[in-house]
């Protein structure tokens, strides 16, 4: 215990001397600092702080120090999200090699790959983007048709991923290709690593429902992959891929993170409602359902905080993982309904200007963009199979 | 209490189908959006509407109607709802020719109906001060000098507003804010001195305006009714704005699950049509349970508006509350039934699921309408 | 048209003339006249006002004059039942032999059984029950085990019936018997009509959550049954089960029209929750719940409504009725459940005395019972499962 | 913020399942019923409860007590959640000892707290007169005279209020029907002179009474804290309440559950086990996410009320509310999974349906919680 409490004084400590002030708020979307080989910082401080940050490892505290990571345990990682978020300071490095390829390569990856990737990541030299899914094949994951041939010293790559998110602006992509047309779905999927410049690779973004969209469809036309690029076994690349699907399930229930309006619903109650000489608000369906909301809500973070304790106290109930991606998405789906039901004929503008503030534009487009949520990264229905199945044991049909 | 179209609905109903999926199908609607067009609706495609009679449907003969009631109108906005046709039929007829029909005098009945009848003239409604439906919380003011009125103050989110060459403005000519005592209803040209209109493009592609009025000054035969007891007129003509609204809904959320049901049976994901899947067929029987419901409601509600009952105002917002609910349903069970593709521009669905969001919000949520028939049950 | 307005004259005319006083208001539990061999009549007047309509035949004013039924026209019953509410005239004869098995008799009975039944059911002679589930049986009625043996001049029957509702009380039961063991389910099964005096014929009384039941199971111990009590074809009981199923299902979705507490959930609310000054109730949640209810039974109301108008008017779409079992019965569990909420801790009681009254213990009673209402005569599942395939054409799994 | 329960009350926890399961399951509760227990509970199974410590886990150590807080009482309140044990163990203990020690002066706690203890002395709360939880609206005065004060009035719902030795009764002593202040607590015995007790069997198969007062003399030493701020103890004693009760309704809704699953799995329709099919499944899955949610706030609520935070009073509010709505789900779907059986009285689920029903309407049902909720919130 005492050096847990040494360590959280030495890590404020240096925080607090290292950590610009204008890096202790939380960034807006133009602030963030994103991953990539030709990264531009929105100011020197950010710049800064991620160098300070990568050079000590706490951009990815909890990896190996081998690597380049903080090589710091659960508890100490835990002290130091605490310290950060006590002092206020924005994380110094986004990227999906950090959330979700690093750990699998850790636990998948040649020694090779490790020393190759691994502190690239920590310091934020690659932007990572994923090529799973595939156009027509929705949550049927394993019926993907990008193929993969073995051409002695390289795998020639044709086909087309799509919801590959930021790859217009990823350095590497991360994909499930098909290895073996033979064998049954799964059984001929391999895992690769591939370099968006190769020639051949071509992406085009895919206008959403909200209208502006980060997602994108990407093309491979005889594209040449080295073959030390493969991640694990060949034609074993549904592992690799599971251990990482686990990662962003996590990612997607956590989504309520990213920036949205400058208003919470119970703000946006107050701002655009009104409350009644008695201090309540105006409507009383919006108030039950704002009320509701937080309430579940609060119930959420409780329970994230809840599977944490339980981790680290040796206790962990590996079911309650499995909950979150769904009710994570779908209350935050429901969130961001509620806030433009909060918001009346302001939460249904489409274009900034006189008529609506950015946060209200921003709250229509959120709320559309959130049907996404529940769909992305494993559909609520396939969540609830999984629960159904592999938590509660529910026979097969 | 016909809770059934008669031949003539009928007849009407098929041929608006008809010529709606010719003419104004969803893709008409992405076009406007696309080439972001001035006036937000087709000219050429109104033209034809009121050739077809539509602006006429519930006029009275003597004013060159057809007298066909709202159970007519009611069952060619229905169909409007399945291809999402923006026209000004809605503002213009269900808000602009009520009021007049139930609260004008002659002079500007002969004035107005026989022109909304020939296509000439596009009347918007000017309510909303706020982002809720309050129609009691008007503070914009009207008042009297030697020359009539005088208005001054904003409106927000007037259907339509952008393009209608006349206004009905719903003033405050006395009491305040809160108090239904002391609206009055004011006809106003939509281009006359102090008015100014910014057009707000709505997420759903349609139009409103944000109007401000600068001393804008009125004669005293504008306005229409009598002077402060302008809600006895309004608050019918909302009624009727909320049913036409609610048989949007209806076709709108229909032709929406209709599309999700052809698309379970088509779909196929681990080797089986999705719609196999028994999670999915329960929600999808559902949705049709609800359907049917709505149908029957939005049928009695209109036809409580020809037999002028009582209880129109019940089931006014008996309609309203329950399409919010289930356009709203059924939107977001047909984005997730699509999923990945249900999110893209590329798919009709999104344009639906705007609109619900657009027209739960026009002329009261559903907490507002179940307040509202609490208070009229006496609870 | 004028032929009708006759009728409407004449028959109100009539009613007025013959129904007594007395039976002008809705009948309590204890005010009703169940058909049967040795019926009670709760008063003289309950006698003379039976007795005058079952020899008019408007017992059942649509079954064919020739079995002594009323034979009126599609309009012409909505005539009779419309004058017959509008004077408050209360059934005069209640049993499921009117409801269920005299439409199927009149549609699958040899013209001996229609002579022998349907006159009886319309003068309400015999009380009639209905024997379809088994116990472990549930939704899946046709793997019912209850044995048929043909014995040359009648069947012998072995088995048990459960949810035979009213057994105890009534005289005869219409039966589904397995006549052909080695058929696949549906295809050896027959319909039978049983008399409950038979030797080897007995009851006993379930006891359900709600307390009192009318739920019995029969047993059938080396039953002789005649040959011409076989209803339809030998191994064909199933046709004649989906019609009267048909029935039973509309029956249910009727059943708020059932005896219950003495106030409705709007009137309950103004006693036991109470209005505040503006003339709200107080509690807004129950407020939000009480108005949901209200608007939808209305539209439930309306629905009923509807497809009559449809059928009246030839345009029917025979998919609609197929939502009422379902819609009924949840809307009717939602109704019971909300008034026990609106009673708060009046609706909680178990035992009538000087703590609850007689209205609040039905209510509490009612609300237990009314969860056997999506699950007797076709559970919600199965009814959605149907929606799904014969209205909608969703593909079987 | 200890989300999850130490080595020391997992411990207790495991000794009251096992405990329970051997001498109070379910059947214990029908047993009782079924015979017409005029006690209500069994004073055997008490006395071992006792043995076991359970009276005196919240009293701090002066009085006998153990001290573990109300993580450690909740953990066993939980597990009598799962086999619907009776006994006096949540109105002694949760409300009658909780009001002695937050409220209670020294001679008061030496005369009570150790006889809890040792199982000497039944408790109840006499605060509800109308048929919705409302503890401002008390009516039943205490009128000061010579001797002390003078109780008049009616009360209604008093938990275990027929087999109490003394009772906490909830008296205005000044202001009006509404107010929170001028609310006084007065321990009486409960067989003083004027009272009459009629115990009223609820739906659960528990006790309650009906008590009235019909000048009950008291001294003035029978106040519990001061005179007319008796909400001030009152309040935080009843969220302690809510939160206890919504621990046993978590217990509850588990065993419910758990039982509900174990028969997805057993039973066959159609020549599959009914747990295959993907309706129930998705019904199934929905259910053990909100137990999941339920669990998290039912730590946190507990712990908030050993480290006396000011927020105890929200997370009971949340506790209670999500409690209410999850039990109530549960014990729906349970029955309707069940089927057939599932209306029996055979089966242990309807006692559960009930024991829910009735735990729903004590200490305020939902719309109360989140009415509250909202308030403390600001909104």
């Amino acid at each position: 215990m005492e050096a847990l409490q040494q360590f959280r004084a030495t890590t404020r400590e240096w925080l607090e001397a290292n950590c610009p002030q204008s890096q202790r708020q939380p960034a807006t979307r133009e602030e963030q600092v994103w991953a990539g080989r030709n990264k531009t910082f929105p100011s020197d401080d950010a710049k800064i702080w991620l160098e300070k940050m990568s050079a000590k490892g706490w951009t990815c505290p909890d990896w190996p120090a081998a690597y380049g990571g903080g090589g710091l345990g659960d508890e100490e990682t835990k002290i130091l999200l605490e310290e950060m978020k006590s002092l206020g300071c924005r994380k110094p490095l986004l990227d999906i090699g950090i959330w979700m390829l690093g750990p699998a390569l850790l636990e998948y990856g040649t020694e090779e790959q490790k020393l190759e990737h691994i502190p690239k990541i920590i310091r934020g030299d690659i932007r990572w983007c994923q090529g799973y899914s595939e156009p027509g094949a929705g949550s049927d994951l394993a019926s993907l048709q990008t193929r993969a041939e073995d051409k002695g010293d390289h795998f020639l790559i044709n086909g087309t991923k799509i919801w590959t998110t930021n790859a217009d602006k990823a350095d590497f992509v991360f994909c499930l290709v098909r290895t073996n047309t033979d064998a049954i779905k799964q059984k001929g999927i391999s895992f690769l690593l591939i370099d968006m410049e190769t020639e051949g690779v071509s992406t085009s973004l895919i206008e959403l429902i909200s209208g502006e969209s980060e997602f994108c469809q990407t093309f491979f036309d005889n594209v040449k992959v080295p073959k030390n690029n493969l991640v694990g076994e060949l034609n074993a690349g549904w592992s690799v891929a599971k251990s990482l699907l686990k990662h962003e399930r996590k990612l997607m229930s956590e989504m309520g993170e990213l920036p949205g309006p400058g208003f919470s619903p119970a703000q946006a109650a107050q701002k655009y409602v009104g409350l009644n000489n008695d201090g309540k608000l105006k409507n009383a369906a919006l108030r039950e359902q704002l009320t509701q909301h937080e309430m579940d809500y609060r119930c959420l973070g409780l329970t994230h905080f809840r599977t944490f304790e339980e981790r680290i106290n040796g206790v962990a109930d590996s079911n309650v993982p499995l909950i979150m991606k769904y009710v994570g998405t779908e209350e935050q789906k429901k969130k961001d309904g509620l806030l433009v039901a909060l918001l009346g004929s302001q939460g249904i503008g489409w274009e900034q200007g006189e008529s609506f503030t950015a946060d209200e534009i921003l709250s229509t487009r959120s709320w559309l963009f959130s049907k996404a949520l529940s769909i992305a990264g494993g559909t609520s229905e396939v969540q609830l199979n999984i629960i159904a199945k592999r938590v509660l044991g529910l026979p097969d049909a | 209490m016909p809770l059934i179209f008669n031949e003539e609905q009928r007849l009407l109903k098929d041929t608006a189908k008809e010529f709606l999926n010719s003419n104004a199908p969803v893709e008409a609607l992405r076009k406007l959006r696309d080439e972001k067009d001035a006036t937000g609706y087709s000219t050429e495609l109104w033209r034809q509407m009121v050739e077809l009679g539509w602006a006429s449907i519930i006029l009275p003969e003597a004013y060159d109607g057809l007298d066909f009631g709202f159970m007519g109108l009611g069952a060619v906005i229905e169909e409007s709802g399945h291809t999402l046709s923006a026209s000004p039929l809605f503002s213009t007829v269900v808000l602009g020719a009520s009021t007049l029909i139930l609260g004008g005098n002659e002079q500007q009945k002969q004035d107005n109906l026989p022109a909304i009848a020939a296509g000439e003239l596009a009347f918007a409604l000017a309510l909303e001060e706020g982002s809720h439906h309050d129609p009691a919380a008007v503070k914009l003011s009207a008042e009297q000098n030697n020359e009539g009125y005088i208005l001054n103050g904003k409106k927000t989110f007037v259907l339509d507003g952008h393009s209608a060459d006349k206004l009905i403005v719903v003033a405050r000519s006395s009491g305040e804010a809160g108090c239904t005592d002391g609206l009055s209803l004011m006809l106003v040209d939509a281009n006359a001195t102090g008015i100014t209109r910014t057009r707000t493009i709505m997420a759903d592609s349609r139009n409103a305006a944000n109007i401000s009025f600068d001393n804008v000054q009125l004669s005293a035969d504008d306005v229409i009714g009598e002077i402060g007891q302008g809600f006895s007129i309004l608050d019918p003509v909302l009624d009727r704005a909320r049913i036409a609204m609610a048989a949007e809904m209806l076709g709108g959320a229909q032709e929406c699950f209709d599309r999700t049901i052809e698309y379970l049976k088509e779909r196929e994901q681990f080797g089986v049509k999705i719609g196999s899947f028994q999670a999915l067929k329960h929600r999808a029987a559902i949705m049709y349970t609800e359907l049917q419901l709505s149908k029957s409601v939005i049928l009695d509600a209109l036809s409580a508006i020809d037999e002028q009952r009582a209880d129109t105002n019940q089931l006014a917002s008996l309609a309203k509350a329950r399409l919010n609910d289930v356009y709203q349903l059924v939107t977001n069970e047909a984005v997730q039934m699509h999923g990945g593709i249900g999110v893209t521009d590329e798919l009709e669905i999104g344009f639906f699921l705007k609109r619900a969001r657009v027209s739960m919000q026009a002329f009261g949520d559903s907490g507002f309408h179940r307040d509202r028939y609490a208070t009229l049950c006496g609870y």
